[in-house]
Parts: structure tokens; C-alpha cells; sequence
């Protein structure tokens, strides 16, 4: 169906890949959707990978001074796990979510660059691929003038610094071999793709709405959207800086974090953190947008107090920025420092707790429906909670002096990341699952997924504040037997794999419904958003006819009207609408040009890991051919992109009429 | 809230808090008044944050069976926009609940952050991965083993010689860091004598699970005898023994290019020059734990499979394995048994 | 392209006003950094802010007129003195935690 | 840019900005890269300030950028970088007015600035090294020639973009509109560029 609207322009002299068909079609493609379906499955496999090694750590800790795993070993699974979980696994998954939903619920067909969009994603590809690289190439060792009992072995010969990498010991005399190499460059080539895409987003929210969709009209998963937008905007930059400072230190010579040279090694623990405490809340910033998507309308209320959740977070985005320090409070800086930011860090529970609060304002008086998505986004706001509160009591510096690096903190952020990132990621994949498949998940095993998810979660990450505050220490690969930590310890493991077995739950019910579950309605939860007016699955061109919105939840409004209560009716005209909103929504009245395919932003991101082992082994000899040969497929790439058009030729001339064009994507340039 | 309800409330917060698991590194049993003192900041905020939690799961779960759908006997919802009342409400309770532990949170920085004048300074310096003591007022060395005389302020002054490591012993204080090129200053105080887990808590490389640590305190007068017992030279072999054997395989070997053991070594280069360098082995046996304080004096064999084999048993340590024979390593164990 | 805006574009003309008045700064701070240089009493805490002042009106007037963001619609100008205005704010947060810059 | 034809627009399909988006896109990244600078001015604002004899081999002095500032020098580069920004400017505005040849002509001529301005951090690179202050002296080296160093690179790219257009447009004889508005974001980027180089110039050269 795609076929017939979308692809009216004329050929070029330029051969041109085709995005329906097969492989190719995937590679080359510039269609926000399928993006956002590749972003999704690449995050989920790396999910598995970062899970995986978290059930590494957890053999080894299962007993006091177990010898399952070598100090080598733990130590590049636990800086792995934490890396990959963060920035190939939440990150990515909520930029499919961003991708996916966006222009969707914004009323539009694309986004801004639909070809940067690309690029994003295959840098995230190629920089993931990369990192990982380094368990087959990178080299470890002790440090200069320690001694090694035995090598390494593959599993050992991943970077090894910890997931924050703290100077001077992720530095060259304290981790000789390769791999922070491959940690450092392949962070830098992850947070490209991200800047890029934090342009996009923002740029294709701020131009690209559907006609009345006020700033105030946004659903809040936009507006989540376009905060974490800009907090990846000026939080990446420090940790480009910082990350070309360790680089530049290991292979360059500079000084800046070498102490017995005058270099400071704090002052990379406050540039990370600096990124590092807005990241968190990139992270978890997503998942609050699904949550509020979801529990409106699993309630049939609209969201509680909907100015004030997009200000809380806001606020919280703004204020993530003020409280980086709180992760260094034994580090030894000033009290006032120390004071200030304590401060600051418990103002943040202020703009949460407006959101939790109004949540539950939300479902408070409805129709509460506890479908699997529900079940996720409750159990996101109760396990939030919770980490939130660990997260307050951080905030109480002398406490924090006793609880840092400790399991304690390990239990906080687990509770949060996984207690709130994931359980609401998860809650969106449940809840977006038909219009992405055009079918519906097994209701059955979604709820069983959630309860094995609920009953593991809490036996693994809760125990953990009790470890914690028990003296277990973060990233030691053995304890002794003496501290008694051994039983809960082996109750953490359990629960471990416990997960595991939701995580498998899941995985079946995706693979089994997404061929075999029922056709899906196109709006089976009588939703309240835009993408729910569209063919399930989603049609290539989206929107058929460009939207015109008059309300918040305007596709409610649609559907309802509200009694001298104010409870909602629905409207007599509302499924003659519906009809109409398949019948047209399949059959575009006129035709409609979307981005071609383009092989450029593929080769892009190829590029990438190329400069990046050219600079690893910049001391072979053919470590600068390859870098030139990757700089040099990047910049062809991108000439080659100029050249070519986004869409076929004479696609600007229609941009005068209506219900055609998006007004400046047509020469997207380089 | 009914008064029986308060008390349930306490209840569960005490069910993690109470029952101490007695563990020897259990921060919830403080032994000397910071870590008191921290400890009662700590459980407060924990009880606050118990009741919050109450209070919104609470509404959470009550609304969600509440309000569940229960086919046509529910009616549609109304629909509720918002309630700037409650907004106001829900902002302002939390600023205030946050600023009442605000304050004893910004009184302790600043009690605990610097030392008293007549605090009594010990210096701590990190390695990769055990920890150095000196005691400057008396001029000797110690590692792995901090002795602190009970009811004194102690001041430590740290730094690190690598790369960043962190100072816990959670029975008497918080962490501190040790940065490399910069100080820093933790203080302990216990109340009563008794040997205090610690650990390294910052990851500082391969062995950083192994950079342990144990205070002892003393009664003032024990801590005395201890003093001086720590600055005579050490106690030498008589002429003959397996001891004396050990002690010139130790001067004819690789040993004494790290190690200090006073009144047998010559001064120790490597101390001078600030390169690699190990523990002062002076009267390394009135320390019951070494090696980062994971290996203990009384278990048979443990110092001479340290001495066979460092990295094996620490991996990474900067003490290499010098393939010493059987013999030799015999002999080293028992002279190092005789450093009291 | 004349129609983004009520206000009117330079001239090339003024365009060389504008760059010659910006050549007459750079001037002004070189000169102020010789005076700091020779004469004793004209300190560094006298020559900074001034040199501050000076280099804040380059700043402005390259981007005010030769960025044209007088001219741009108000929102673009918000985007940018945020990022401006964040970088100052958070480094200079981090140079004061750091111990570089002390209050007196 | 027909999207700005229709700003008052009851046929525009789009609730946007009215901005082009690759203007808007170029203004946000340029929003960004403060950060990226003030990152790097930071970091050697608070190196220059350190002392570092304690870490010199016995009898070798510190080597400090400032202690080696070519002011006048410097102050020349500066100037050649900043009528850049006027040549930039006067290219767009010849665009603006239709002039192709003259457009050519003022891109090459900020090109041909911001080579000068290149050629002479080059120059003053290898004065520094040859003094004895290489990138591994102490951090304030390090900090001043990573500092430098990525502002030169920004100016590098810069030049290569100009070229890029200097090099379409002499071959199709012009640039149509959609490239045109390329002159301007390029000139939005090499304005940008300019000014991080005033902050440079003042707070690393002229304040002690
Ligand atoms: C999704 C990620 C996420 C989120 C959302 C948060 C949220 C918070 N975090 Fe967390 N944090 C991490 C991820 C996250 N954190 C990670 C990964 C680390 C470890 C990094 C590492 O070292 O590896 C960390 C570490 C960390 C530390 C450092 C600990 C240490 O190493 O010593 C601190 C210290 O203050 C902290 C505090 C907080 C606070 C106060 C919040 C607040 O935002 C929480 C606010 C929420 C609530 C408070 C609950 C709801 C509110 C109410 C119901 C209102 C009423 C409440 C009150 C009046 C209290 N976090
Ligand atoms: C979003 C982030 C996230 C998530 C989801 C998780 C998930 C988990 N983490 Fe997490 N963790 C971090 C972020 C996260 N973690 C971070 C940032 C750190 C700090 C790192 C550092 O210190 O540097 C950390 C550290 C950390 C530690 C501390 C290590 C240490 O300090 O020594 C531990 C220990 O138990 C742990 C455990 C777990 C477990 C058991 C899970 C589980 O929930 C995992 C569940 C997933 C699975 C089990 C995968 C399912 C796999 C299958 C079903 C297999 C099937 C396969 C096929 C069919 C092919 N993590
Ligand atoms: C290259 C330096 C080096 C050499 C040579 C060396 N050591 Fe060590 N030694 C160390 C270091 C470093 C440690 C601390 C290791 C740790 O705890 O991680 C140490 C620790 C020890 C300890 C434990 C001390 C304590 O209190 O923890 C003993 C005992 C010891 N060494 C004995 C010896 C003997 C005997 C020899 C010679 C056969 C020797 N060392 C040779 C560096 C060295
Ligand atoms: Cu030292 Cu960990
Ligand atoms: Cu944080």
C-alpha cells in the first residue's frame, strides 16, 4: 500500500536504493518508523548482552570468595554491564520510542532530517559494535609494574574502569592495555549519534507539529521527549571534552588527569557528573513520558494536572544539571560544596513528587483497566518511588559519607533504572505493541511477564539496600565470609535469574504475537493521542492527511463529550469517525513524497569504527590508513549526501500545496 | 493516622534497621559517636522517607483496587483536570519535610569535614591495594593494621600514591577519599577498644576487592605500650636459626629493594626515590593481617603462600613472584614470624 | 528572505562600520594589555574587567549583526543565550568546586 | 523557504517556528557548543593558574603559555579572524542580493582569512614547541593546546565547508536557494567560531 503513495518521483541519474525491499531496504533506509523498530530490536539484543553479564556478576557473588569469575573478569563485566545497559540499552530503546512515536504523536511525517536520523542510528550501530569490539581485540594487563599471576582471558579483555572510568586509573599507567581505548573512543562515537539526534528531535518538535498543536497541546511523552532533547543537548558536549581529555592523556600525552604531573584527577569526576547526573535523568525522563501516556488512558481520565507535569519536568531537567556533585560527596571537597549540593540534590524530589503525585491523581475516580501496560506503569510509579526516596537519603550528605560505593547505592539505582526506566519502557513496548505489529500481545503472558518481572525485581535489588548498609562494597569481586553477606547474597542471585525468566516471557510473547496474535483494532485501548487514529501497523507515509489539532488529547475529544457531570460520552458521530480515519488513513487522497533511501548514512556510521581503531593503533602500520580511509568515507559520505537529494526531484515543487510537504526538509543539506 | 498505625510504621522501618545483622562491617551498628551521630541522621531520614512511602503506595494501591473497572457497574470516570489546590498542597509539604532534615544535614558537614586542634594525626597514604600508616610524632611506619587509642579525636591525614582509593571503616566513620596529589582528612573516633573492619571502597583497579583494612583500638594505656613496642628496631635471630637464614635470604634478595624492616635494612632506596615500595616489615608479626588484610597471620601457611605467589593471590599486586624454592620460602616465613 | 523580519538588514557599507568599530576594540584591549604590562598601579583586577566588558560588546555585536540575531525571531535567541548563559553558570560551579575560583 | 511565505499561513500544515529547519538545527548545535568550549576554557582556566615546579625535574623552570604569548602576534591573527567574519557576512550579502561573482569572491576571501588565522596558530605551535613547551610540558600546556587546538579545528572544518560552496558554485555557476541558505549557516558556524575566539583571545591571552 505504501508502494502507490509514496513512490512517485521520477528516477535520476543516481541509482537509488529502494526502502521496500528486504535487506537493503533496512540499511538504507530513511523512514523514521523503521529506524525506530531497528533502534529498538539492536537495544534489545544489547539489553540481553548487558543482562547476561549482570547474571556473570551475580554466579560470582552468589557465595563469599567464589572463584567462578577472576578479578579480570568481574571488573570488564561490571564496567560492561553498566555501559551497556546505559548507553546501549536505555538510551538507545528510548530513542526508538523518540523515533517511533514522535512525529507520530505530533502529527507529522517525518522528522526534521530524516536522513541524520539514519545517520544517528547507524553511528549507534557501529560505536556499539566497536566497544564490543574490544572482547576480541582489546588487551588488558596490570598495572606498569604490577604483576599478572596468569593473562587475561577474552571475557577479561573488556575495558575494565567502571562505567564512570575515574582518572587516574582509567589512564595509561594504571590500565596499560588497550581497552579504556575502546571504552573512551566508543563513548565519544556513541554520544555523536546522540547530540545528532537531540538536534533532530528538537528542531522536528519545534517545526514540525501538526497544524494547532500549541506547545501546551503536546502529549507529555513530547514534552519528556524534548526535554531529554535538550539535557543530551548541553550534557554531551562535557563528555565529549572530557572523554577527548582521557583519550588525549592515554594516547597524545597531555597531563590533564596525571597527578604526578600537577594534572587533577577530580576534575574529570565533576566533568563526568556533570554529564553523568543529567544522564540519569535522560534515562529515566522517557519512561515518566510513557507512564503518562498510559495511565490516562488506562484510567479513561485525562492526566492529572497536566501543566505541571510538563513543568515538573522541565524543572527536573533543569535542575539535573545543579546537582553533579552529590556523586563525589567523599571525595573531599569543601563543605560548602558539599552543603550546597546536598540542597540542591534534595530539591529534586520536589518537581518528582509533583509527578508521582499527580499520577496518581490521574487514576484516582477512573475506570482502572489492569491491562499489561497498566501493570507496568503502576509498578513504575511504586518501584520509583522507592528508589527515589534511597536517592533522598543519599542526599543527606553524612549518610551518603557511610552509603557511597556501596550496595546501597547499587539497590538506589537499580530501583530507579530498572524499577522506573524499564518497567516503563516495558510498559510502552506493551502498550505501543499494535500499532507497531498491527496485532495484538498474549494479555496472559504479559501479565505473568510483569509478576515474574515484580517478584525478581524486588528480590534482587532489594536485599541490596540491606548489603549495602551491611558493608558490601560496589565493584569487589569477592568478599570474605566473616562479613555474613553470604546468604543474601545468594537471594540477589536468585532473583537475577528470576528476571531472566521474565525476560524470556517476554521475548516469547513479542515473537509469538507479532506473527500470530489477533489482528489489532487500530484503536484497541480507546487511546487519547494522534498515533492512535492511524492503521495499524503504522502506514509509510503516517498521516494520510495532515492532521489539524484543536485540543489537548484532541482524538479523545473526537471520540467523547463530556455530561453535565463530566463524565464523558461518547459521541454519536465517533465511529462513522474511526471508519473514516482507517478508510482514508489507508488510501491517501493524494500522493505523497517521502525521503528515498540512501546508502550515505550507513557508510557514515562505518566510518566511525574505523577512526577508531586507527587511533588505537596508531603505532602500526596500518592504524593511520585505516583512520584516513574512515575520515575519508565519513566526508565522502557526506558530499555524496549533498549531492543527493532528500527526496526525488521536483518533490519542493508541490511544497505551495497543502497537505504535501514538510517546509524545509526538502533540501536538507550536509 | 491512628498512634498504632505510627508505630506500624516505625516497626518496618526498624524490620532493616533494627535487627543488625552484627556483621563486622554493619554501618547500622555504630561503635563511636560520628558514626553515631551519622547513623541517627540516617535513621530519621529513613523513617521519614518510611512514612512517605506508606502514605503513596498506600494511595497507589488503594486507588488501583478502588477504582478498578469493573464492567458496567463502574461508571465513566469524571474527568478531572487538575486541582491547582492540591498542587499547591503537594509542593509545599515535601519543601518542608526537606527542609527540616536540611538542617542537621548542613550541621554535620561542617562538624565532621575538619579536625580539631588537639586531634591526634595519623597519616594515611594509598596504595594500589593496601594502606600505609605513619605515625608522625612517633616517626615509624605501619600498614594494613591502624591502631588508635579509644576516646581521642584521630585526625587522619590521607593521601594516595596511585590512583584514587577510599577510606571506610564503617563502625567509626563515613568514606573519605584518598586522591593522589591532593589531602584530605577523615576523622574516627571509637568508644570502646576492639578490632573494626575496613575496606577501600573505591574501585581502584584489579585488586581493589583485596585493599581491606582493620583499626584497633586501645585503651590509652595499651596504646602506649603499643608505641613503644612499634619504635624499637626489630627484634633480631639468633645465630644459626632457620630465622637468621631467612633474614639474609631477605638483605640478599629482591626483598629489601621494597621493603623497610628498621635496624636490618640500610635506609630503603626505593622510599627515597618514591618508587614502588611494600609495607614496613619492622614488626610485621604484631600485626595479625596482611596483604591488604585479607590474609591472617594465624592460618597456617598463608605467609608463605603470600610469599610464593603475590599476584596469585592478588592479582596485579606490584609484589612479583621471585620463584623462590621451597627452602627459601620456608626460611622467609619463619623470620618474618619473628618480627614482633 | 527580507520578509523574516521588520528590521532591515545592514548594508554592506555599514557592514564595514561594524567590523571597523570592532577592529577599534581589539585595539583599545590590546593597548590595555600593554598598560597592565608597564604601568604598575593599572593591576589585573583594574585591566580584567575591562577587558571582559570589551570582549562581551565583540561578542554581542558579531552576534547580534553579523549573526543577525537582532533579526531573528525571538526563540533562536533563546536557545542561544540559554546555552551561553548555562556554560558561564555551570563552569564557573565547577572552577569554584574545584577550588580555582575562591571567594574572598 | 516557502514555509516563511506562508507565516500567516491558514494553509500551512505546520504549527512550526517559521525557521527553516536546518537554520534552527544550526542554531541549536551552535547552542551546544558552548558547552564544548566552555569545557575546554574552564579546564585551562583552571591549569594556568597551578604551579608546577614541584613536578619538574631538578633545575628545569616551568613552561607556561603565558610565560610565551606573542601578543602582538596574536593580536594580528585575531584581527585577520575577525574581518573574516566581515567577508563572511558580505558574502551572504552579496547571495542575498543575487551577485554570484561577488558571493565567490568573498567566500574565497574568508577562506583565504581563515587560512591566514590557521597558518599562524600553525606558526605559533611550533614557536611553542620549539621554546620547549610541548603538549606534555605540564597541564596548562596541555589544557592551552587542546584548547587552541580544537578552536583551530573548528576553523579547519569552516574552511572546508567554504570550500565545498566556493567549489559547487563555480561549477553550476551559482547557488540555487536551497544551497544559498548553506551560505548562511556556514557564516552562522564561522561566526560562531569568531567569537569563541574573542572570549579566547581575552581570557587566555590578554588576562594575566
Ligand atoms: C534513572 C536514573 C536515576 C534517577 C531518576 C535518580 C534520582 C535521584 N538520585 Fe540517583 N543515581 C543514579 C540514577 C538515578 N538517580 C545512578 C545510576 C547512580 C549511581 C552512579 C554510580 O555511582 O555508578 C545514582 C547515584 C545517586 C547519588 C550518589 C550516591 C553515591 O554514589 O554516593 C545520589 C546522591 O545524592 C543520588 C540521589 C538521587 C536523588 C535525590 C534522586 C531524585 O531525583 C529522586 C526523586 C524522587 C523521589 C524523592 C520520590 C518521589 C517523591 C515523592 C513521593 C515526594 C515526597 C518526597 C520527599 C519529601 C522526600 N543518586
Ligand atoms: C538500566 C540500567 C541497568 C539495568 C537494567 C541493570 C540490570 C541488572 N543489574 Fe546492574 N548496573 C547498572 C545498570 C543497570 N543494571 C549500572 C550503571 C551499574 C554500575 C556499573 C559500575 O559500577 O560501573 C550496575 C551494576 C550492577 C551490579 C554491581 C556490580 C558491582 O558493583 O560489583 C550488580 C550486582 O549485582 C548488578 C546487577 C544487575 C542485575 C542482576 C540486573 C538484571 O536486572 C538484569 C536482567 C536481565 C537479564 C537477566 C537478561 C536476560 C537474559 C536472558 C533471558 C538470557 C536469554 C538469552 C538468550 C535466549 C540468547 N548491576
Ligand atoms: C617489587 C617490590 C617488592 C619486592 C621485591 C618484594 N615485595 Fe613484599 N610487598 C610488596 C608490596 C607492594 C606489598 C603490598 C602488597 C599488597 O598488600 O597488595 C608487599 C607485601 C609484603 C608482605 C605483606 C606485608 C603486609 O603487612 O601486608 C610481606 C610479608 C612481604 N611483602 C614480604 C616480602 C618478601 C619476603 C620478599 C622477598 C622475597 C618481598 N616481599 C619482595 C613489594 C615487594
Ligand atoms: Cu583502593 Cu579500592
Ligand atoms: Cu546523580
Amino acid at each position: 500500500m505504501a508502494t502507490t503513495a509514496s513512490r512517485s518521483g521520477a528516477r535520476t541519474i543516481f541509482r537509488r536504493p529502494d526502502s521496500n525491499t528486504g535487506f537493503w531496504g533496512w540499511i538504507t533506509t530513511a523512514d523514521h518508523k523503521k529506524i525506530g523498530i531497528m533502534y529498538g530490536y539492536t537495544a534489545f539484543i544489547f539489553f540481553i548482552l548487558g543482562g547476561l553479564e549482570a547474571l556473570l556478576l551475580r554466579i560470582q557473588l552468589s557465595q563469599p570468595d567464589n572463584v567462578f569469575l577472576s578479578a579480570s573478569e568481574y571488573n570488564a563485566m561490571f564496567t560492561m554491564h553498566g555501559t551497556t545497559m546505559i548507553f546501549l540499552f536505555v538510551m538507545p530503546v528510548s530513542a526508538a520510542f523518540f523515533n517511533y512515536l514522535l512525529p507520530l504523536m505530533i502529527g507529522a511525517r517525518d522528522v526534521a532530517f530524516p536522513r541524520m536520523n539514519a545517520v544517528s542510528y547507524w553511528i549507534f550501530v557501529f560505536g556499539g559494535i566497536f566497544l564490543y569490539s574490544s572482547f576480541v581485540f582489546g588487551t588488558t594487563g596490570p598495572p606498569v609494574g604490577g604483576n599478572l599471576a596468569e593473562t587475561a582471558s577474552r571475557l577479561g579483555s573488556g575495558p575494565n574502569g567502571g562505567w564512570f572510568g575515574y582518572a587516574p586509573n582509567s589512564g595509561l599507567r594504571f590500565s596499560s592495555g588497550t581497552v579504556m581505548d575502546y571504552w573512551s573512543i566508543g563513548l565519544q562515537i556513541l554520544g555523536l549519534a546522540s547530540l545528532i539526534s537531540s538536534i533532530n528531535f528538537i528542531v522536528t518538535v519545534f517545526n514540525m507539529r501538526a497544524k494547532g498543536m500549541k506547545l501546551l497541546r503536546m502529549p507529555v511523552f513530547v514534552w519528556m521527549t524534548t526535554v531529554v532533547a535538550f539535557l543530551l543537548l548541553f550534557s554531551l558536549p562535557i563528555i565529549a571534552v572530557a572523554l577527548f581529555m582521557i583519550t588525549f592523556d592515554r594516547n597524545v600525552g597531555t597531563l590533564f588527569f596525571d597527578p604526578s604531573m600537577g594534572g587533577d584527577p577530580i576534575l574529570w569526576q565533576h566533568f563526568f557528573w556533570l554529564f553523568g547526573h543529567p544522564e540519569v535523568y535522560i534515562l529515566i525522563l522517557p519512561a515518566m513520558g510513557i507512564v503518562s501516556e498510559v495511565l490516562p488512558t488506562f484510567s479513561r481520565k485525562p492526566l492529572f494536572g497536566y501543566p505541571a507535569v510538563v513543568f515538573a519536568g522541565a524543572a527536573i531537567g533543569f535542575m539535573g544539571f545543579g546537582v553533579w556533585a552529590h556523586h563525589m560527596f567523599a571525595s573531599g571537597v569543601t563543605p560548602i560544596t558539599q552543603a550546597a549540593f546536598g540542597l540542591s540534590t534534595m530539591a529534586i524530589a520536589i518537581p518528582t513528587g509533583i509527578k508521582i503525585f499527580n499520577w496518581i491523581g490521574t487514576i484516582w475516580g477512573g475506570k482502572i483497566k489492569l491491562n499489561t501496560p497498566m501493570l507496568f506503569s503502576l509498578g513504575f510509579v511504586g518501584m520509583f518511588v522507592i528508589g527515589g526516596l534511597s536517592g533522598v537519603t543519599h542526599s543527606i550528605v553524612p549518610a551518603d559519607w557511610q552509603q557511597t560505593d556501596t550496595y546501597y547505592i547499587v539497590a538506589h539505582f537499580h530501583y530507579v533504572l530498572f524499577g522506573g526506566a524499564i518497567f516503563g519502557l516495558f510498559s510502552g513496548l506493551y502498550y505501543w505493541f499494535p500499532k507497531l505489529t498491527g496485532r495484538m500481545y498474549s494479555e496472559a503472558l504479559g501479565k505473568l511477564h510483569f509478576w515474574v518481572f515484580f517478584v525478581g525485581f524486588n528480590l534482587t535489588f532489594g536485599p541490596m539496600h540491606w548489603l549495602g548498609l551491611n558493608g558490601m562494597v560496589r565493584r569487589t569481586w569477592v568478599y570474605a565470609e566473616e562479613t555474613g553477606l553470604g546468604p543474601w547474597n545468594m537471594a540477589v542471585t536468585v532473583g537475577a535469574f528470576i528476571i531472566a525468566l521474565g525476560v524470556l516471557i517476554f521475548m516469547i510473547n513479542w515473537t509469538w504475537s507479532k506473527r500470530n496474535g489477533p489482528i489489532a483494532p487500530f484503536d484497541p485501548w480507546d487511546a487519547r493521542t494522534l498515533e492512535w487514529t492511524l492503521p495499524s501497523p503504522t502506514p509509510e507515509y503516517n498521516f494520510a492527511v495532515n492532521p489539524v489539532i484543536t485540543s489537548l488529547d484532541d482524538f479523545w475529544h473526537k471520540k467523547y463529550s463530556e455530561d453535565a457531570d463530566g463524565r464523558p460520552v461518547r459521541r454519536p458521530e465517533a465511529t462513522a469517525l474511526l471508519a473514516e480515519y482507517e478508510e482514508v488513513g489507508l488510501n491517501p487522497p493524494e500522493p505523497i513524497h517521502l525521503p528515498n533511501p540512501s546508502y550515505y548514512p550507513f557508510l557514515v556510521g562505518a566510518g566511525m569504527p574505523m577512526v577508531g581503531y586507527g587511533l588505537i593503533y596508531d603505532n602500526t602500520a596500518w592504524g593511520i590508513p585505516l583512520l584516513l580511509l574512515g575520515a575519508v568515507t565519513i566526508v565522502g559520505s557526506f558530499i555524496g549526501w549533498g549531492v543527493e537529494p532528500l527526496e526525488e526531484p521536483h518533490a519542493d515543487h508541490h511544497s505551495d500545496e497543502p497537505g504535501h510537504e514538510h517546509p524545509g526538509t526538502d533540501g536538507e543539506g550536509s | 493516622m491512628t498512634r498504632r498505625s505510627w508505630i506500624g510504621i516505625a516497626l518496618a522501618s526498624s524490620l532493616f534497621t533494627a535487627c543488625a545483622s552484627g556483621g563486622p562491617m554493619d554501618s547500622l551498628d555504630p561503635q563511636g559517636p560520628i558514626a553515631t551521630d551519622i547513623d541517627g541522621l540516617f535513621r530519621l531520614t529513613l523513617n521519614i522517607a518510611t512514612v512517605i512511602f506508606v502514605l503513596v503506595t498506600g494511595a497507589l494501591l488503594y486507588a488501583t483496587i478502588r477504582f478498578r473497572d469493573r464492567g458496567d457497574r463502574t461508571p465513566e470516570p469524571k474527568q478531572v483536570e487538575g486541582n491547582a489546590r492540591f498542587e499547591v498542597i503537594w509542593t509545599v509539604i515535601p519543601v518542608l519535610i526537606l527542609a527540616s532534615i536540611a538542617v542537621p544535614t548542613v550541621d554535620r558537614i561542617f562538624k565532621y569535614t575538619s579536625c580539631a586542634d588537639d586531634a591526634l594525626h595519623i597519616e594515611v597514604t594509598g596504595h594500589q591495594w593496601w594502606f600505609e600508616y605513619n605515625y608522625p610524632d612517633d616517626g615509624f611506619s605501619t600498614a594494613n593494621v591502624l591502631v588508635i587509642p579509644t576516646d581521642a579525636e584521630i585526625c587522619l591525614d590521607m593521601t594516595s600514591d596511585d590512583v584514587i582509593h577510599n577510606y571506610w571503616v564503617p563502625k567509626l566513620n563515613g568514606k573519605r577519599y584518598l586522591v593522589p596529589g591532593q589531602a584530605t582528612v577523615l576523622l574516627l573516633r571509637a568508644d570502646e577498644p576492639g578490632e573494626y573492619w575496613g575496606q577501600c571502597a573505591e574501585f581502584c583497579g584489579l585488586s581493589h576487592a583485596k585493599m581491606r583494612a582493620r583499626v584497633i583500638a586501645m585503651d590509652p594505656d595499651d596504646y602506649a605500650d603499643w608505641l613503644s613496642s612499634q619504635q624499637r628496631p626489630a627484634s633480631m635471630p639468633a645465630d644459626g636459626t632457620i630465622e637468621q637464614e631467612g633474614m639474609n635470604l631477605f638483605l640478599g634478595g629482591q626483598c629489601v629493594s621494597c621493603h623497610n624492616i628498621s635496624g636490618v635494612t640500610a635506609s630503603n632506596p626505593a622510599l627515597a626515590t618514591g618508587s614502588i615500595y611494600g609495607p614496613d616489615l619492622t614488626h610485621f608479626s604484631s600485626r595479625d593481617v596482611f596483604a591488604g588484610a585479607t590474609l591472617n597471620h594465624d592460618d597456617p601457611g598463608a605467609i608463605e603462600s603470600w610469599i610464593d605467589n603475590p599476584p596469585l593471590i592478588k592479582p596485579g599486586s606490584f609484589m612479583p613472584n621471585i620463584d623462590l624454592t621451597q627452602q627459601e620460602i620456608e626460611a622467609l616465613a619463619a623470620y618474618l614470624r619473628s618480627l614482633d | 528572505m527580507a520578509e523574516e523580519h521588520a528590521l532591515a538588514h545592514p548594508t554592506p557599507r555599514q557592514y564595514a562600520q561594524i567590523a571597523i568599530l570592532l577592529a577599534f576594540l581589539t585595539a583599545i584591549e590590546v593597548s590595555l594589555y600593554y598598560l597592565e604590562q608597564s604601568i604598575d598601579a593599572f593591576t589585573t583586577s583594574v585591566s580584567a574587567p575591562l577587558l571582559i566588558l570589551l570582549a562581551v560588546m565583540k561578542f554581542v555585536i558579531v552576534v547580534g549583526w553579523f549573526m543577525h540575531l537582532r533579526f531573528e525571531k525571538s526563540l533562536v535567541s533563546k536557545f542561544f543565550t540559554t546555552g551561553f548563559v548555562a556554560a558561564i553558570v555551570l563552569y564557573v560551579a565547577v572552577l569554584f568546586a574545584l577550588g580555582a575560583i575562591v571567594l574572598t | 523557504m516557502s514555509d516563511v511565505a506562508h507565516a500567516d499561513g491558514h494553509h500551512d500544515v505546520h504549527e512550526g517556528t517559521g525557521i527553516d529547519n536546518r537554520k534552527l538545527g544550526m542554531w541549536v548545535f551552535l547552542s551546544s557548543e558552548f558547552m564544548f568550549f566552555g569545557a575546554l576554557i574552564s579546564n585551562y582556566m583552571l591549569f594556568k593558574g597551578r604551579d608546577y615546579s614541584a613536578f619538574m625535574p631538578t633545575g628545569q623552570s616551568v613552561l607556561l603559555p603565558r610565560g610565551l604569548y606573542d601578543i602582538p602576534f596574536t593580536s594580528v591573527s585575531s584581527f585577520v579572524l575577525l574581518m573574516s567574519s566581515l567577508t563572511m557576512v558580505l558574502a551572504h550579502d552579496a547571495l542575498v542580493s543575487g551577485d554570484q561573482n561577488r558571493t565567490r569572491v568573498w567566500l574565497a576571501a574568508t577562506g583565504m582569512l581563515g587560512s591566514v588565522f590557521i597558518g599562524g596558530q600553525v606558526f605559533e605551535f611550533t614557536e611553542f614547541v620549539q621554546q620547549g613547551m610541548t603538549i606534555s610540558s605540564n597541564p596548562a600546556a596541555s589544557a592551552f593546546f587542546m584548547l587552541t587546538g580544537f578552536h583551530g579545528a573548528h576553523v579547519f572544518f569552516g574552511i572546508l565547508m567554504l570550500l565545498s560552496l566556493y567549489g559547487i558554485s563555480k561549477r553550476q555557476g551559482g547557488l540555487t536557494e536551497v544551497q544559498g541558505l548553506n551560505v548562511e549557516l556556514v557564516g552562522l558556524y564561522w561566526h560562531f567560531v569568531d567569537i569563541i575566539w574573542i572570549v579566547i583571545f581575552t581570557i587566555v591571552y590578554l588576562i594575566p
